[in-house]
C-alpha cells in the first residue's frame, strides 16, 4: 500500500528547495517544578548544528530529550543559556521549525486532510497550499483515509499523519521526536527511505530523537547521546557513511557497538 | 347595551391584566368582548398572570399593566408597603368560601380552634378573610390555628390525609371543589355570609402610574369595568358564555358559579369603597397583618382614588 | 451516537461477528401488540362505566383502528419494511402501553377505584384534545417560540461567559465568583426583578428562560475550554497560529462535547423555568395551560397538555442530540440519549 | 507545569497592594457615607448599623494596605481581593443611593441594603429553621433520587432488556418540569412531606439516570476484555470495571442534579410545610415584603454554590486519576 | 534503576513451577462485519504450539495477529475451525491464559499496585497474592511507582505495568500483543532478557506477537510469519539456538534476513 503511493507521487513534486538553518545551544539548562522541588532536565547542554546536518538524539527514557526539542520549538523559554537560529536567539514559536511530537495529537474533530491542513490555514495560506496537502498525505501512504477522522486510524497510522502535517510546511528546521515509533517494521523502514530522500532533496536542518539505534545510524549525519537526566552530552559523533546506506554495512555494526555502549548495554547485546 | 363603538382611531391602548382562570372577575372578559372598554374609549389588551396574585400585582407595579381587578384583602398589606398601586372601584363580592369535610366538628368559624387549616398562599386574600373571621369568632388566627399551604385543587385530599381540617380559597377553586367532592365536603363560611356580607372583596385596581398620568383612561376603564359587572349580574347566562370562553367547563356550569357571586356589589371609587377599605384595614390590623402603627383610615385613603371627582 | 450499552459492546465476542441483515422475521410480536390494542378496545367500550363519561365510544374506535394498523403493518411488512422493524423492535412497548391503558381505564372508569375527576380516563384526555385543540396548539406555538429565544440567547451568552472565563483569566477573576453565586439563584426568586427591568412581559420570559439556560452553557464551556489539552495549542502554534486561530480553531471546537453537555443540562432547566416564565403576561403557552387547567380543575385539560409536553420536550431534547451527533463526528463518548 | 521563573508576581504585589488596599478603603469609606450621610427615604432601622459596618471595613481595609509590607500573604490577599471588594462597594453605594436615597427603584420591591440585613438581624431564627428544614428535605431527595438514578443509570447501561423498558419512561417523564405532576404526586403519596421529598428525588433522579448511564456505555470495552482474562465474574465486571469508569459522568450527574433540586424546592415546599427556604420565599413575597425574598433567594444561591463546592472537593477526592474535569 | 531493581529481586522468588499448556489451532477462520461488508481477517490459520514453546508471530500491520490472540484468549469465538487448550475447546476467557494486549489499558482509577493486583482481586485471592504483586512490579522495575496513577506514568512504564499485570497470574498460556513496542532501548534488552529467564523458569507457553524481527528471533522458539490480510501461514520455522542468545550471533543474522524477506523487504535492508 505504501510502496504503490510512493510510486505515484514522485518526491520532484514536493520539492521546494529551502535552505536549512544553523542550530546553536549554548550552554542551556532547564528545570521543572515538580510539587515544590526541582527537577533537573537538561545541565549545561550545548552543541551547534550546521545547516542541512540530521542529527539524532539518543538518550534513556526520561532524561530530557521532548524538553529540548520544546525549547528548540520555542514553546518554553530556557531557564538559563540561549538556543539560536541562524544566529537569532528563539523567542517563541514558528513555521519554520516544525514539530513531529512524540504523541501524534491530531485534531479529533477534523479529518486527515485537514489536520494536514493545519500549517497552511494557521498561516492563512490554505489556498494556493492545497495541492502540497495532498501530496503529502500521499507520501505516507494515507491518500485514500484523507477522509477519514483520526478515531479510525490505527496507531501508526496516525502517526503518519502527524508527519504529513509536519512536510507539508517546508520547514528549515525539521524537529522529530520519535516519529516512527508506532509503525511496523515494513512502514517503518519505508519511511525511513522517504525521510532520507526528502531531507536529501530539500536540504533542511533535521533534528531527530528516537529508541532506535539503527535508525539513528541509518538515517543521521551525526549522533549525539545523553546521560540519564539531568541529561548532559556524553558521546557525539559523526555517522560518515554515504547513503544510500545498508543496513547490513560494518561500519554501521561499529557505531551500533559504540551507541549501545554508551547508552549503558553490554557487548554481548 | 348596545354598546356604542368609538372609532379605532380615537381608542386608546391600555393593558389589562388578569390571572386567566379567575371567574369572580368576569366582568373582565365581559368588558372586553362586550365593548364596555370599546364604549369608553379604550382599546385594551388581555394578559394573563396566572398562579397567585404575586404575579400581577409586580406586573401592575412595575407598568406591565395598566389595570386589573385585585383583591382588596391581598393588596392592602403591599399598599401599606409602598405598593404603587391604587383601588378605583369595586365589581363584585362573595367568592370566598371556607371548606370543611362532612360530619365533622368542624361546623363554623368558632369550630377551628386548634386545627389545621389549607390555604393556597399564607397571604391568600382567604387566609386573611379567615383569620379576620376566626378574631372575631374569639380565636387567635396566630397561635390557635395552624396554617399550611396546598395547592388548592389539593385541599380534598389533604383533608382526607389528615392534614388540614378546613381549608379556604376564592372560586371557581373552592366552587369546583365542593362540587367536585359532593358528599364529602361542605361549605362552613364564606364572603357572601357574616360580618362581610355585602362588601365587595374584588376591586378595580390600576397602577398610580396610570391613574395619576392618564387620569381620563383609568376613570374610564374603572366605569367599563363597572358597567361591565353590572352586566354580568343582569345577564349570568350570557356572561357565562363570555366566561366559557375562557373556560373548560360548560357554560350552565359557569351561571351557576356566577349566580352564587354578588355582582351587583360594584361601584366606582367614592365614600362608600374608601370605607369598606378601612374596615378591611382595621380588621387586618387586628390580626397583625397589618402593622399596629398604621391608621386604617389613612390607608384606606391612600389606598382609593375617587375618580368621580 | 451509538446507541451501545455496555452489555452490547461486549457480547458481540458471544454472538457471531457477522451479523446477517436481519431478515423481516414473521414473529407473531406485532400480531400480540394488535391484540392488545383490540381487546383493550373491547374493555373501553363494552364495561359500562361508572358514571357517563363522553368520547368512550371515540376511544373504543380510536383503539381498534390503530390494532388495525398494526396488523396492517405486519401483514404487508414486505412493502413496510422500514415501518414493521420500528413496530417490531418496540411491539412489547405497544403491549405494555395498552396494558397501561386499560389499567388506566379501569381504574378511572370502569371500577372508580380512582377519585373523580382528578383521574379522568383516557377519553377525558381525548375530550380536551378534541375540544380544546385550537388552544393547546397556540400554546405549543407559544411555547416553542419562548424556548427558542430564550435559550437560543441564553446559550449564546453562557458560550460567550464560559469560552472568555476559561479564555482570559482576567475575564475569570470576575465572572467566576459571579457564577457560582448568581448561577443557582431559582428563576422564579428573580420575577419582580425580571418584571421591573424588562419592557414587555415576553422579553421578561425569555430573560428568565435564557438564565437557566446560561449557568450550565456557561460552566461546562468554562470547563471544557479549561480542560483542552494543552498540546492541541502547542501544535497549532508551532505551525505558527496566532491567538484568533488558537481560539477559533482549536479552543471552540475542542470545547463542543462539553457544550453540548451544558446545553443538554440547559434544556432540562429552561424547560421548568418556562412553566414559572409563562405565568408573565401570556396569552398562551404551555405552563400557562397548565396552570389555567388546574385553576379550572379541569383534569383531562391538564393531563393532556401533560403528554403534549412530554411528547415535545423528548422531542426537543432528542433533537439537540441528533444536532450534537452531526457536528461531533470523531470526539467519541458524550452523554446518551 | 510551570517553570522555575515566577516569582514575579510577588515582586509586583508590593507598591499595588498598597493602592488597591487604599483605593479599596475609599470605595467602603463611600459606602458609609452614602449610608449613614443622607436621609432616608423610607422606613429602615438597621441603616446606621450598615453605615458603622461600612466605616469599620474601610478602617481594616486601610489598615490592612499600609501593615501589607510586613505581611506578604496580607499584600497577596489585598492584590488578588481589592477589584472585588472595590466592585462590592460601589454597588453598595449606587443600591443605597437609588433605594433607600432617592427613592428612584420602587418600593416595596427594591429594598435597599439594609433591608436585607434587616432580615438577618429580625428574621434570623425563621430564616434558620426554614435552611434547616430546605437541607433536611433536599438531603433526604438528594440521597432517595441519586441511588435511584444512579441504579437506574447502571441498568440502562448493562443491561438490554432494562433498557428496553426504562428508556421510553425516561425519555418521556424526564423532561416533565416537577410542577406539571404534583396533582399525581399527592395523590400517589401518603403524606404531603413523603411527596416532597418524592419531588425533589424525581428531579435528582433523572439527570442522574441519564449521566450515569452515559457514562457506563462510554466505557472503553478494552477494560472489559482485561478484566475478562483475568477471571472477572460479571458482577466484578459491574463493580469493579463499568462503575468507577463511569464516575466522571456519574459527577457531572450530580452536579446537575444539585441544580435541579434546588430549583424543585420552590415547589416541593408548596405541599403543606411548615418551614424551607422555598416556602419563606413565597410566604415574604406573598407579604410583599421583598427584603425577605431576597434575603431568602441570597441564602439559597449560597447554600446551592456550597454544596456544588463541597461536591466539587469530594470529586477532587474521589477522581484524582482523571484530567480535564468539569470546573467550579 | 532497572538492572538494580533486578538485582534485589531473584527470579527464584517469583518462582512457582507451573508446565505449559499445549495449544491446537485447527482451520480457524475468522472475518469481521464492517460498514455491512464482510472483512476476511483469518483464513484457514492451523498450527500447534507445545507445551512450553516460545512461539512469535510475525506479520504485516493489520494482517489479523492480534484478532488471532483474541481468539486464543477467548473473547471471542472463531466463525470456523477450533482452538483446544491441552485438547480442550476454548469456550471463553480464563485465568490460565492470560493477555498482555498492544494497549496497556490501565485502569486510569487504580494506582498501579492495584492495577496489577486486578487479577489475584477478580479470582478473589487478593490476600494471599500481596506479596507476588509487589514482586512482579519490582520485576519491570517500577517498584518505586506503585502507588502512582497510570496518568502519571510514560508510555513505556505503563506497558510495563501491563507486563506485571499478566506476569502475576502464574499462566499455563502466557499471550503477548507486542508488550514491549513502546520501551526505550536499553528498558527493551532487559525486558527481554527477564521474559526469556522467567519463561525458562516456569515453563508456561507463550505467544509473542512483535513488529521486530530481532526480538522475535532472540526471544522464541519458533517463528510463524503471516501473510497479509486475510492472515494466512507464509513461513514457520524452528530457531534452534541455545539460550543466552547473541545478538551478533551470525545465525540469527541468516534468519533475521530470511525473516524480512518474507515479510517483503529486500535484502538490501
Ligand atoms: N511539564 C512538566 N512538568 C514537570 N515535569 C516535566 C514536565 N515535562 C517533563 N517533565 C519531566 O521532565 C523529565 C524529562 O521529560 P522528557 O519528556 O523531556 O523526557 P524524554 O527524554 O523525552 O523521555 P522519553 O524518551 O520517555 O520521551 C521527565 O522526568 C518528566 O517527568
Ligand atoms: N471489532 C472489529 N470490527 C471490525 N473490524 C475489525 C475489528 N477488529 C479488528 N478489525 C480489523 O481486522 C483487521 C485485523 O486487525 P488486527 O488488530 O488483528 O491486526 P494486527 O495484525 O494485530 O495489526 P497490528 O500489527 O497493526 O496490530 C484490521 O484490518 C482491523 O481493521
Ligand atoms: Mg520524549
Ligand atoms: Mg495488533
Amino acid at each position: 500500500m505504501v510502496a504503490s503511493a510512493l510510486a505515484q507521487t514522485s518526491p520532484e513534486t514536493l520539492a521546494r528547495p529551502s535552505a536549512g538553518a544553523s542550530l546553536d545551544i549554548d550552554n542551556v539548562s532547564h528545570a521543572f517544578n515538580l510539587d515544590g522541588s526541582t527537577l533537573h532536565v537538561l545541565d549545561h547542554v550545548s552543541f551547534d548544528v550546521k545547516p542541512g546536518e540530521f542529527v539524532a538524539l539518543l538518550g534513556p527514557s526520561g532524561c530530557g530529550k521532548s524538553t529540548l526539542l520544546r525549547l528548540i520549538a520555542g514553546l518554553e523559554p530556557p531557564n538559563a543559556g540561549a538556543l539560536k537560529v541562524n544566529g537569532q536567539t528563539i523567542t517563541g514559536p514558528d513555521p519554520s521549525r516544525v514539530v513531529v511530537f512524540q504523541d501524534p495529537t491530531l485534531y479529533p474533530w477534523r479529518t486527515v486532510w485537514r489536520n494536514v491542513a493545519l500549517g497552511p490555514e494557521a498561516q492563512g495560506k490554505l489556498k494556493e497550499s492545497r495541492g502540497r496537502v495532498d501530496e503529502a498525505i500521499d507520501l505516507v501512504g494515507l491518500g485514500q483515509f484523507s477522509k477519514a477522522y483520526p478515531h479510525q486510524l490505527s496507531g501508526g497510522m496516525a502517526q503518519r499523519v502527524a508527519l504529513a502535517r509536519a512536510l507539508v510546511n517546508d520547514p528549515s528546521i525539521l524537529i522529530l521526536d520519535e516519529p516512527l515509533g508506532k509503525l511496523d517494521s515494513l512502514t517503518r523502514l519505508t519511511m525511513q527511505s522517504e525521510l532520507v530522500s526528502l531531507w536529501q532533496e530539500k536540504g533542511f536542518t533535521a533534528i531527530l530523537v528516537t529508541h532506535d539505534v539503527e535508525e539513528a545510524l541509518f538515517l543521521s549525519t551525526r549522533v549525539i547521546i545523553f546521560s540519564n537526566r539531568p541529561a548532559r552530552i556524553k558521546a557525539d559523533f559523526e555517522v560518515d557513511l554515504p547513503y544510500p546506506r545498508h543496513r547490513g554495512d560494518p561500519r554501521l555494526a561499529e557505531l551500533r557497538h559504540r551507541s549501545l555502549a554508551e547508552l549503558g548495554l553490554d557487548s554481548t547485546w | 347595551p348596545g354598546p356604542y363603538i368609538a372609532r379605532a382611531s380615537e381608542l386608546k391602548k391600555i393593558n389589562v391584566g388578569w390571572t386567566g382562570s379567575s371567574i369572580c372577575h368576569n366582568s373582565l372578559p365581559s368588558a372586553f368582548h362586550k365593548g364596555f372598554f370599546q364604549k369608553h374609549g379604550l382599546e385594551p389588551e388581555l394578559l394573563a398572570f396566572g398562579g397567585g396574585n404575586d404575579a400581577v400585582l409586580e406586573a401592575l407595579s412595575s407598568g406591565k399593566i395598566d389595570v386589573t381587578i385585585g383583591f382588596i384583602l391581598r393588596l392592602l398589606k403591599p399598599l401599606e408597603q409602598g405598593a404603587n398601586i391604587r383601588f378605583t372601584g369595586s365589581v363584585h363580592g362573595g367568592c370566598i368560601r371556607v371548606v370543611a369535610a362532612e360530619g365533622t366538628p368542624e361546623v363554623d368559624y368558632a369550630s377551628l380552634k386548634g386545627k389545621s387549616i389549607g390555604v393556597s398562599s399564607l397571604a391568600s386574600p382567604s387566609k386573611n378573610f379567615l383569620s379576620v373571621q376566626l378574631h372575631k369568632a374569639g380565636i387567635n388566627p396566630q397561635s390557635d390555628v395552624e396554617w399550611r399551604v396546598y395547592p388548592v385543587d389539593l385541599f380534598a385530599e389533604a383533608i382526607k390525609k389528615g392534614e388540614i381540617q378546613a381549608a379556604a380559597d376564592a372560586d371557581p377553586g373552592t366552587f369546583l371543589l365542593l362540587r367536585n367532592n359532593r358528599g364529602f365536603l361542605k361549605e362552613i363560611g364564606g364572603q357572601d355570609t357574616g360580618i362581610y356580607s355585602g362588601l365587595s372583596c374584588c376591586a378595580v385596581t390600576v397602577s398610580k402610574a396610570f391613574v395619576e398620568e392618564r387620569p381620563k383612561d383609568a376613570a374610564a376603564a374603572t366605569y367599563a369595568l363597572t358597567e361591565a359587572a353590572q352586566w354580568v349580574f343582569e345577564n349570568p347566562d350570557e356572561s357565562s358564555l363570555v366566561a366559557a370562553k375562557y373556560s373548560p367547563h360548560p357554560a350552565p356550569l359557569l351561571a351557576e358559579v356566577i349566580r352564587s357571586h354578588r355582582h351587583d356589589v360594584n361601584y366606582t371609587a367614592n365614600r362608600r369603597l374608601r370605607d369598606e377599605v378601612a374596615i378591611y384595614a382595621n380588621d387586618l390590623r387586628e390580626v397583625g397583618v397589618i402593622r399596629r402603627r398604621t391608621d386604617p383610615e389613612e390607608l384606606a385613603k391612600r389606598a382609593t382614588i375617587d375618580i368621580e371627582v | 451516537m451509538s446507541n451501545h450499552s455496555a452489555i452490547e459492546t461486549i457480547s458481540t465476542a458471544e454472538i457471531s461477528p457477522i451479523k446477517r441483515a436481519s431478515t423481516l422475521s414473521a414473529n407473531p410480536e406485532l400480531i400480540y401488540a394488535a391484540g392488545a390494542w383490540a381487546v383493550s378496545g373491547v374493555i373501553t367500550l363494552l364495561w359500562p362505566n361508572t358514571q357517563e363519561f363522553e368520547r368512550t365510544t371515540d376511544l373504543a374506535v380510536l383503539q381498534w383502528i390503530f390494532a388495525a394498523l398494526l396488523l396492517v403493518v405486519h401483514v404487508f411488512r414486505g412493502q413496510l419494511a422500514g415501518l414493521f422493524r420500528k413496530l417490531h423492535y418496540n411491539a412489547w412497548r405497544l403491549v405494555a402501553l395498552a396494558v397501561l391503558l386499560s389499567i388506566w381505564q379501569v381504574a378511572s372508569a370502569k371500577l372508580g377505584l380512582w377519585p373523580q375527576p382528578y383521574f379522568p380516563p383516557p377519553q377525558g384526555v381525548l375530550d380536551a384534545y378534541i375540544k380544546d385543540y385550537v388552544r393547546l396548539a397556540d400554546s405549543i406555538r407559544a411555547s416553542l417560540i419562548l424556548l427558542f429565544f430564550g435559550v437560543g440567547l441564553g446559550a449564546l451568552a453562557g458560550f460567550l461567559t464560559g469560552l472568555s472565563t476559561g479564555w482570559s483569566p482576567r475575564v475569570g477573576y470576575w465572572t467566576i465568583p459571579f457564577l457560582r453565586l448568581f448561577g443557582p439563584v431559582p428563576a422564579t426568586a428573580l420575577i419582580p426583578i425580571v418584571l421591573f427591568v424588562f419592557p414587555t412581559s415576553f422579553s421578561g420570559g425569555a430573560f428568565l428562560v435564557a438564565l437557566a439556560t446560561w449557568f450550565p452553557v456557561a460552566v461546562l464551556t468554562w470547563s471544557g475550554v479549561s480542560s483542552v489539552d494543552s498540546s492541541y495549542y502547542d501544535v497549532a502554534r508551532t505551525l505558527g497560529a496566532k491567538e484568533r486561530f488558537l481560539l477559533l480553531k482549536v479552543a471552540i471546537p475542542a470545547t463542543l462535547p462539553h457544550l453540548f453537555v451544558g446545553l443538554f443540562m440547559a434544556l432540562g432547566g429552561a424547560i421548568s423555568v418556562l412553566v414559572v416564565a409563562e405565568m408573565l403576561g401570556v396569552k398562551a403557552g404551555l405552563g400557562f395551560y397548565l396552570d389555567w387547567a388546574q385553576g379550572w380543575a379541569a383534569y383531562g385539560h391538564l393531563y393532556g397538555a401533560l403528554i403534549v409536553m412530554a411528547v415535545l420536550f423528548s422531542g426537543v431534547t432528542t433533537l439537540l442530540f441528533f444536532v450534537r451527533d452531526r457536528v461531533l463526528v470523531g470526539q467519541s463518548g458524550g452523554v446518551q440519549w | 507545569m510551570s517553570t522555575l521563573s515566577e516569582n514575579t508576581i510577588g515582586q509586583r504585589s508590593g507598591r499595588n497592594g498598597t493602592l488597591l488596599g487604599l483605593a479599596a478603603a475609599g470605595a467602603w469609606a463611600l459606602v458609609a457615607a452614602t449610608t449613614g450621610l443622607l436621609p432616608d427615604v423610607g422606613d429602615w432601622p438597621e441603616t446606621e448599623n450598615l453605615a458603622i459596618a461600612g466605616a469599620i471595613i474601610a478602617v481594616l481595609l486601610a489598615a490592612s494596605a499600609l501593615l501589607q509590607r510586613v505581611s506578604p500573604a496580607l499584600g497577596r490577599w489585598l492584590v488578588d481581593k481589592s477589584p472585588w471588594l472595590i466592585a462590592i462597594a460601589l454597588f453598595l453605594s449606587v443600591w443605597q443611593l437609588a433605594s433607600a436615597k432617592l427613592g428612584w427603584l420602587p418600593q416595596p420591591f427594591f429594598p435597599p441594603p439594609q433591608g436585607i440585613i434587616e432580615v438577618f438581624t429580625y428574621d434570623y431564627a425563621e430564616l434558620g429553621i426554614s435552611l434547616v428544614a430546605s437541607a433536611q428535605l433536599l438531603i433526604v431527595g438528594f440521597i432517595y433520587g441519586g441511588v435511584v438514578g444512579f441504579i437506574g443509570g447502571v441498568a440502562l447501561g448493562w443491561s438490554q432488556l432494562a433498557a428496553y423498558w426504562i428508556h421510553p419512561i425516561l425519555r418521556f417523564v424526564g423532561p416533565l418540569p416537577s410542577t406539571a405532576l404534583l396533582p399525581i404526586i399527592f395523590f400517589a403519596f401518603p403524606s404531603s412531606y413523603s411527596a416532597s421529598i418524592f419531588l425533589v428525588a424525581l428531579a435528582v433522579a433523572f439527570p442522574m439516570t441519564v449521566l450515569t448511564w452515559s457514562g457506563i456505555a462510554s466505557v472503553n470495552p478494552a477494560y472489559y476484555d482485561v478484566a475478562r482474562t483475568l477471571g472477572a465474574s460479571p458482577l466484578a465486571l459491574v463493580l469493579k470495571v463499568a462503575i468507577p469508569a463511569s464516575l466522571p459522568y456519574v459527577f457531572v450527574g450530580l452536579f446537575m442534579a444539585l441544580g435541579a433540586a434546588f430549583s424543585s424546592l420552590m415547589v416541593a415546599e408548596l405541599l403543606g410545610v411548615k418551614a424551607g427556604l422555598g416556602f419563606f420565599i413565597q410566604w415574604s413575597q406573598g407579604w410583599g415584603s421583598y427584603n425577605s425574598v431576597f434575603t431568602a433567594v441570597l441564602v439559597l444561591a449560597l447554600l446551592c454554590s456550597f454544596s456544588i463546592t463541597a461536591l466539587f472537593k469530594i470529586r477532587g477526592r474521589v477522581l484524582s486519576w482523571q484530567k480535564g474535569l468539569v470546573k467550579w
